[in-house]
């Protein structure tokens, strides 16, 4: 059976890479993948320091999820840091694995 | 001025030209950010071996002094650059602790070019030198992050835990300690990859930097000249100050020399890190700008030669 | 001419490179992209052994192949190893290219 | 308040970085990531030269730039080089971020 | 004890309890995986090109028992292994087979801190060791695979070609043919990059092996009291019998207690990659737990002081 | 017979057999591409700095004849390259010129593994041979893309600038500037990590490149009879003029045979990149077969010991 859930995909500062984990976790995700990133955005193209390039978080959530987790990256980060977030809709099978049994 | 040409031709500082020149005739050159991170790994790990080692061989009495007066201008510099930056140079409160906190720590590069360029002089150096580093590397980023009071209670906390378990300070201490207890013999072993090849990795890591830094001397523009004029001055007066002390505790003139050019430099791998966590705030267009575009060259073709120049001649002037 | 197909992402273990590859192209990929990931989920963060980093798998197919591609790691892959796959809806001009001269 | 853009996704050949992230400004993305990706195609496995890898650009854009970038990539680059490219609806916050001023 | 300590302080041994701290201090530290990767690779093929060279100068009489010995262990030890999981550790069939063909394999960093600590303790050993190293390798990992009697036919084919074909044994293997074609003045023009900086290298991946060893030892609790116990157990157990068999085929006292080592440690590079494969069902959190987790650091700090003692004093006992 | 059996039984020939023995036994071996960017950007890199310290102890007046063979080999040998590749290959202009491209510039492996031929003939060489090597690089491929007649003006402007600031250009060019510039002394401190090592970083490069050669070597029946044959004739027949014309402009025995090697080399590095950017629509299946499919191992098999052959006797025909 497949579910539809929603994709949320933020990319960010590779210094954030604990705290982001924290903060998808923290908002309902069930787990995250995370790809190494560069880029150039309107802040310029940023010096690479030791910290390494962007990361590009994605996490399969619930719809309410992702809501809350683009609320929480909005309301930390979006001043002081290099953050973007975008959701989209997919489909997947074993829905249950990614939204806790209670809402499924 | 001899020596300052001496200084300029080494494999080191020309690879660090030659990065420079790549970004400016546009190349397609990069190193991959693997191995960036690979070399920085391999770099701030050697290093501290290597000041282990010396440690294991010094005895405590000797370190006593040099130790004490590190602390005390680790804690002092930043203090120091912030009024200037505060007051010559204009810049906010947060912005001019943000870029205190890189000219309170030190830069490892910048280490090492002295180190080189003292050997060249033929002058005669301190094997502690390296623990020194270490003991330089934090205070001043610390003061930094408190310089700018804007986090508090467990955000300073949780700083301070980010930057002693940050990976660069990591990699240089646990490096010093496993080189303390090994000793030369032991370390023997690991000389071949450690010791030996150092300064050639060193050239590849300063390609990478020369481009970094190339793309920040674009910006100092931006910067506006204040801040230029602070990012040479600083380093000038905080080393100057630092390589005179170092004669006055005892430290040979080459030992002096090096020490003048680290309490003189800027950090740009622990600082930055550092302070883009804590105070995000801050803009990297003015601290990296100023570290990485102005005050590390600055050190390597002129502060250097100075320091050098000084220390040779420091002991006429207290005696 | 633009033409709406299915984009199915799939991320698993760097052990099992081989494996996904030969089950995209079996189930009616023509190509697909593989990204080096990193990841954590219901297992935890799985030591990260010389077999590298998660894969993160993207094929652009038709939606018949994606169900198909999902129906075929749900069956084979699912309860023994680290798979999560989703499937969303794009727009890709030169459709031909996916799905075979037959079916456009 | 959340957006509605449109997000495209090219896959290319590692030679035309330079190239690529030129071709995405002047159709109007106000940014991009790019990430390291390898992959097959129906050119076959290619020989990976020093030019390194696939990349992957990802843009968050206003459908009209997406349409434009799509029609830039077609007439330049689809016949000779290795190139594909989608488009997929997602919907961010803070949009005026990625269209400019005028069209938000 | 004195044998401990010199085996523990090592710049080797305090690598990888570096990583260990890494982790627990949560320290930001990571090792790129590209970089983990090419350190993999430089490893397994230098020491199959050592092991071949070494070969190339061995005469093969010499080695026919030395070989044989491997061989027969490389079988017997799984089976054992396979015997103490199921009844004292209680594991499940599929479990007990995928740990067995672990232990029957090997772990060529704990094959390399046996060589070092023979080394310092001046006790000679055997160049050929190398090349048992690769044929240790492969035989227990098939024995292991077939105790599952999950996997038959084409199955357990391709689990065969993916063992031997695996990048771990190809390179090794590879490197072994290479050396023992060239011989050591060919190889001589190499050894700069695959013989001097090897011990320095290893620091490197042990950093990283002990990173991940801290992650394993969270994960003790779960695998539980007897498990941890088998996997001090079978290492003294395994490389007791062959230290001793050894000596009694003619080894060195200092080339028994590498072999001891060897055929007491458990593999942690090419046996979870084939186990994965062919055993998906077995659990990671068991046999990776108890490898690198406990076999693994038991051995470097107790397994190869002991197998050292055992080698001096075997002769004794035997005659 | 015995010169080709001594070259190919050599650490860096045989890991360029292992990486395609890798490919066919469908090994899961694999360079990580970070790494094999790190190993190219070290080779280019060393291979400039050698280059540029022999450059800094040569007398110009030794080098005039040698680099302007050199200059005027790299303009002809692509235009033979494109008439026979035309005619006898019947390709396409634009495949032809791409093509020839690459056989106008060289291949620095095949250099290499000549000048390691060389040392172990024990013939004597001449150390400015990798400043020609840095000379011959650029011209080929700049003939190469006008023959293809079909990028002009700001195209060919934009292309000549891409292949000299290329990474691979850039790279060498500039490690030669800083070896010619500080000289063997100062070189001297990096030589552990530049010079030592550079045999045993090369074996792992060409690992890789074995990896990519198999690949390309399943397309050579669709390259087709014809030009496979040009992919040896076209080595062989630049190869023995350069060797020739070498010996007659004085240059020792050894440094002809490799001059030779270089000249009958095609590139897989520069031209490839270049040639992808300024004539897409040029078949890769046709240029980097040739180059790395067939000539590259042709070069290694038989084109160097052949050349060292011919360099050996050429002075008694030629007097
Ligand atoms: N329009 C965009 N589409 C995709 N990624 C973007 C876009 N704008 C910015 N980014 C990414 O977000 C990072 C931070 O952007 P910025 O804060 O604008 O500098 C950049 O380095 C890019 O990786
Ligand atoms: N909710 C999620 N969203 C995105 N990726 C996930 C999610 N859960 C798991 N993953 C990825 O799938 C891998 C395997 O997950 P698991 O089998 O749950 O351990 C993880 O390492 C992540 O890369
Ligand atoms: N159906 C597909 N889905 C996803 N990615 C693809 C697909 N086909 C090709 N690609 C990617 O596009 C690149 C070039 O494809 P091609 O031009 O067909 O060789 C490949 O290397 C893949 O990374
Ligand atoms: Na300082
Ligand atoms: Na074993
Ligand atoms: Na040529």
């Amino acid at each position: 059976m497949k579910k539809k859930l929603s994709l949320v995909t933020i990319v960010t500062e590779g210094i954030l890479k604990e705290q982001f984990s924290e903060l998808l976790q923290e908002n309902g995700a069930s787990g995250f993948t995370i790809t190494r990133a560069e880029g150039q955005g309107s802040r310029g193209v940023r010096a690479r320091d030791w910290e390494g390039p962007n990361l590009r978080f994605e996490a399969i959530v619930s719809s309410a999820a992702a809501d809350q987790i683009l609320a929480a990256v909005e309301k930390k980060y979006f001043e002081s840091y290099s953050v973007i977030a975008w959701v989209s809709n997919v489909e997947v099978v074993r829905g249950e694995k990614f939204v806790g049994e209670e809402n499924v | 001025m001899e020596l300052i040409l001496q200084n300029l031709i080494s494999p080191v500082t020309l690879a660090f030209a030659l990065g420079m020149i790549a970004r400016w005739v546009r190349s397609d050159l990069e190193i991959p950010s693997a191995v960036y991170q690979g070399l920085s790994i391999y770099l701030l790990f050697a290093i501290g071996l290597k000041g282990g080692v010396s440690l294991s061989v010094t005895p405590v009495r000797e370190l006593i002094a040099p130790a004490a007066l590190t602390l005390v201008l680790g804690v002092l510099t930043p203090l120091s650059a912030f009024f200037f930056l505060r007051s010559l140079g204009k810049l906010g409160r947060t912005d001019a602790a943000a870029t205190a906190a890189h000219y309170g720590s030190v830069s490892v590069v910048t280490f090492i070019a002295a180190i080189e360029a003292v050997k060249i002089s033929g002058m005669a150096s301190n094997g502690y030198l390296p623990a020194l580093l270490a003991v330089l590397e934090v205070p001043g980023i610390i003061v930094g992050l408190l310089l700018a009071r804007e986090s508090k209670g467990a955000g300073m906390k949780a700083a301070i835990h980010d930057v002693i378990t940050g990976k660069s300070i990591f990699l240089m201490v646990g490096g010093l300690v496993i080189g303390a207890l090994c000793g030369p013999e032991k370390i023997a072993g690991v000389a071949p990859f450690f010791i030996a090849p150092f300064k050639g990795v060193l050239c590849i890591f300063l390609l990478e930097l020369g481009m970094v830094a190339a793309g920040r001397i674009q910006d100092l523009k931006a910067a506006g000249f204040r801040l230029i004029l602070l990012g040479c001055f600083l380093p000038l007066f905080h080393g100057s100050i630092a390589t005179v002390c170092a004669v006055a505790v005892g430290m040979n003139p080459g030992g002096a020399a090096v020490f003048g050019a680290m309490v003189g430099s800027a950090s740009y791998i622990a600082a930055p890190a550092a302070v883009r966590l804590a105070l995000p705030k801050a803009s990297p267009g003015i601290y990296l700008t100023l570290s990485l575009g102005v005050t590390f060259p600055f050190n390597l073709a002129l502060g250097i030669p100075l320091f050098l120049y000084l220390a040779k001649n420091a002991p006429k002037f207290l005696s």
